[in-house]
């Protein structure tokens, strides 16, 4: 995965998000999405306990008392402010998260999630990622098409163990935009110049198309 | 300053088989001093409930090496290899538990809720073995109130009286906390006279505070560093 | 200052048949404007939530006299008579709710929680037709959340965000109910900029709030009174 | 009631309150006790939301905004703070308050307490008199020996509606101090001249004594 193909990704889901919105951004590509927000003003919220994340401070202002869910230094922007874990998953799973954007191991074709994680492997972490998927009114995963191994990222049926009942809303990759819903998952955009028997080819699930491509 | 006691007596404090509550959320917020202290007492089966086990050889990390812990309940241990190492090997058990989840059960715990119904984690491998039930045509799974013998915690000042505020994000785990611990222990940097913090401004209010520690670390490039380790 | 609405916005947002989440104990944190706004509405059937229904023509006590009010939903009536004579009358539905279990009910509905369980009521008259459970030995009950569809609360100031600061117990119900509605509307004594009110100071951040309305209360001697009959 | 018998219950709950509790007090004669305090230092915690309950202000520091749970205007002392509905019943429920000094229509012989609603009467409030009834660790009853019908508060069993599974500590009234336990009521100390047999006369449930009295 290029940097530039991140960087797309983020981009892409920049564009999703309005001013005004509350934002919660996940480990990985999503961290990314600040650098390309343009002039929208949208609050991010960071689940340690913070609405109003600013960036990386320089060296010198630098309080490790400050720090992002990822636990990196950070900054408050004007307005912010500070709660406790209570509070802050008040806000999350209470549905006062406009947004949550957050990385994926599998999506299924009806928008279900797999994040926290892989079968087989040592499952000792989850976070905050079922209290997001459970809580946040939108949610877009950020996800390179196919992990590591090659195998599609949106797939059928997962395969790994969800993340809950909450569904995806829409699962931006470096080649595609999907849309999910009860009917299934819909192409709505295309941001490579695969073609769709290619995108379907590298993909898991069978998706509709909203626009007619070859 | 009543409430003011050496790091030395939590020696008196703590019980072989105690589950201890202790802030923090990755190294912020952390009660660096009372940990150090813990590492060095000869309990044995402890339960502890934090967000992380710190990190490798850093915050509760450095419990890992002493034999004291049997278990440890907590959000997100993945970032410890060592916490991932001693659960392999069989010498620590895990209970992995959602973030939010965590913090409202301890919340419960200091509010005398026995349980809640959340949607967070139904229908997921974290909620087998609790029951399930639907309200409102959407299925909700209950979680039980924690509550500790101790609760371990960190604020960046108190008042003589103990209320306590916390520095910026270091708040996290530590106010719930200190609602639901038997006994409840506030490492500080600082102790101002009653009446200097605003009745705005006490985040955990002094009826929570059982006894007040003083750190032995002090911020340095706005990295917390053992006092007493500085050149 | 996009959230800042004029009060007489308040007809477009609030529907016949609504529940409405109201702050304040007795006089204290009331939205006093919103509630005049509200009495010259002609809205029917509304559910008001709120822990008193004002006192006798005070606060919430005018609507007992617009019609307006189906069911008030509380933990003390008694203090207004009128409340009383309406609920004797059978014009207007009652449902008692102890003050704590009030707060925590909405509390959950704004934080995504189905329900609790709490020993409050446990055994009395409150608790008829409420699931009992026993958890270590001790009786609980089973409580629901509380949502509303608007709610009206009073802060003293906000930011031009919307964050939120209230006066001192005039805080109260206010914050949960902030949380708690579909439509939040914050009235409020002063709109300071954003970044006046420190991160610590917020008692409710902006992302509860939807709509802001100036206050046409002043204060005279510690007592509000309408800015608009003062000689 | 004189109000020299409800000043004699008033310094006598004040007795059993030490420095450092953090005491709730109900409204009638429960109010009265800050007045008898002496030097002890007790903190008064109010459920509309203040720890730290100072006495009423001068009329030119009246702020509406300040109130009592008897609706008031207070102070605050030295180290109070403020906090919301929610937050405050989590510190009475949650056992955080040594003391509550209640009100009471009747109480039973082991404790159990009857102090929100007359039967026939209408049962319109409540407020937050089983939140303390449940929550606090220590339940001190001050309240006349008789009802104003000359009807005994201490019974063999509630004939008003119980206020739940909490169990006064103790009741205090203008003629004795009694204290409840699994075993029933015992008097500890009488406080006017009743022989036993006269204040158990005006009794309605049996007691034992702790002392020699004729």
């Amino acid at each position: 995965m290029t940097q530039g193909s991140r960087i797309k990704i983020a981009k892409r889901v920049a564009q999703e998000l309005s001013d005004g919105d509350t934002v919660n951004l996940g480990v990985g590509i999503p961290t990314l999405i600040p650098d390309y927000l343009g002039d929208k003003k949208v609050d991010l919220q960071s689940e340690n306990g913070l609405l109003g994340m600013g960036p990386t401070p320089d060296d010198e202002n630098i309080n490790m008392d400050l720090i992002s869910a990822s636990k990196h230094p950070i900054t408050m922007e004007i307005g912010a402010s500070i709660f406790d874990s209570s509070d802050s998953f008040v806000m999350i799973r209470g549905g006062h998260i406009d947004v949550a954007v957050l990385g994926a191991l599998q999506v299924d074709q009806f928008g279900e999630i797999a994040n926290w994680a892989i079968p087989g492997k040592d499952i000792l972490g989850v976070g905050g990622a079922m209290d997001l998927v459970a809580g946040a009114r939108r949610i877009i995963i950020a996800s390179t098409h196919q992990a590591k191994d090659g195998k599609p990222k949106l797939v059928e049926k997962l395969t790994f163990p969800t993340s809950g009942n909450g569904r995806a809303d829409m699962l931006v990759t470096e080649h595609a935009v999907f849309q999910f819903s009860a009917k299934g998952t819909e192409l709505i955009e295309k941001l490579s110049d695969l073609s769709l028997e290619e995108l379907q080819k590298i993909t898991g699930a069978t998706f509709t198309c909203r626009f007619i491509d070859k | 300053m009543s409430k003011l006691i050496k790091r030395t007596e939590l020696s008196n404090l703590i019980k072989d088989g105690d589950t201890l509550l202790v802030g923090g959320f990755g190294l912020s917020g952390t009660p660096f001093t009372l940990i150090d202290e813990l590492a060095k007492l000869d309990k044995k089966k402890l339960t502890v409930i934090s967000n992380n086990l710190g990190e490798k050889d850093k915050g509760l990390g450095i419990l890992l090496h002493t034999g004291c812990l049997k278990k440890a309940v907590g959000s997100y241990f993945t970032s410890n290899r060592d916490a991932v190492n001693e659960w392999s090997k069989g010498n620590l058990e895990i209970e992995l538990v959602p973030q939010g989840t965590l913090a409202e059960r301890i919340r419960c715990g200091g509010a005398g809720i026995a349980g809640f119904y959340t949607k967070t984690a139904a229908g997921t491998k974290l909620a087998e073995g609790k029951e399930e039930r639907v309200f409102d045509g959407e299925t909700y799974i209950l979680e039980k109130a924690i509550k500790g013998d101790v609760s371990l915690i960190k604020a960046l000042k108190a008042d003589t009286k103990g209320n306590l505020v916390y520095d910026h994000t270091g708040r996290n785990f530590n106010p719930v906390m200190a609602t639901a611990g038997k006994i409840v222990i506030a490492e500080v940097q600082e102790i101002v006279e009653a009446g200097e913090l605003s009745p705005y401004e006490i985040t955990t209010p002094h009826v929570y505070v059982d006894y007040l520690v003083m750190s032995n670390y002090v911020k340095v490039g706005g990295r917390y560093v053992d006092a007493g380790k500085q050149n």
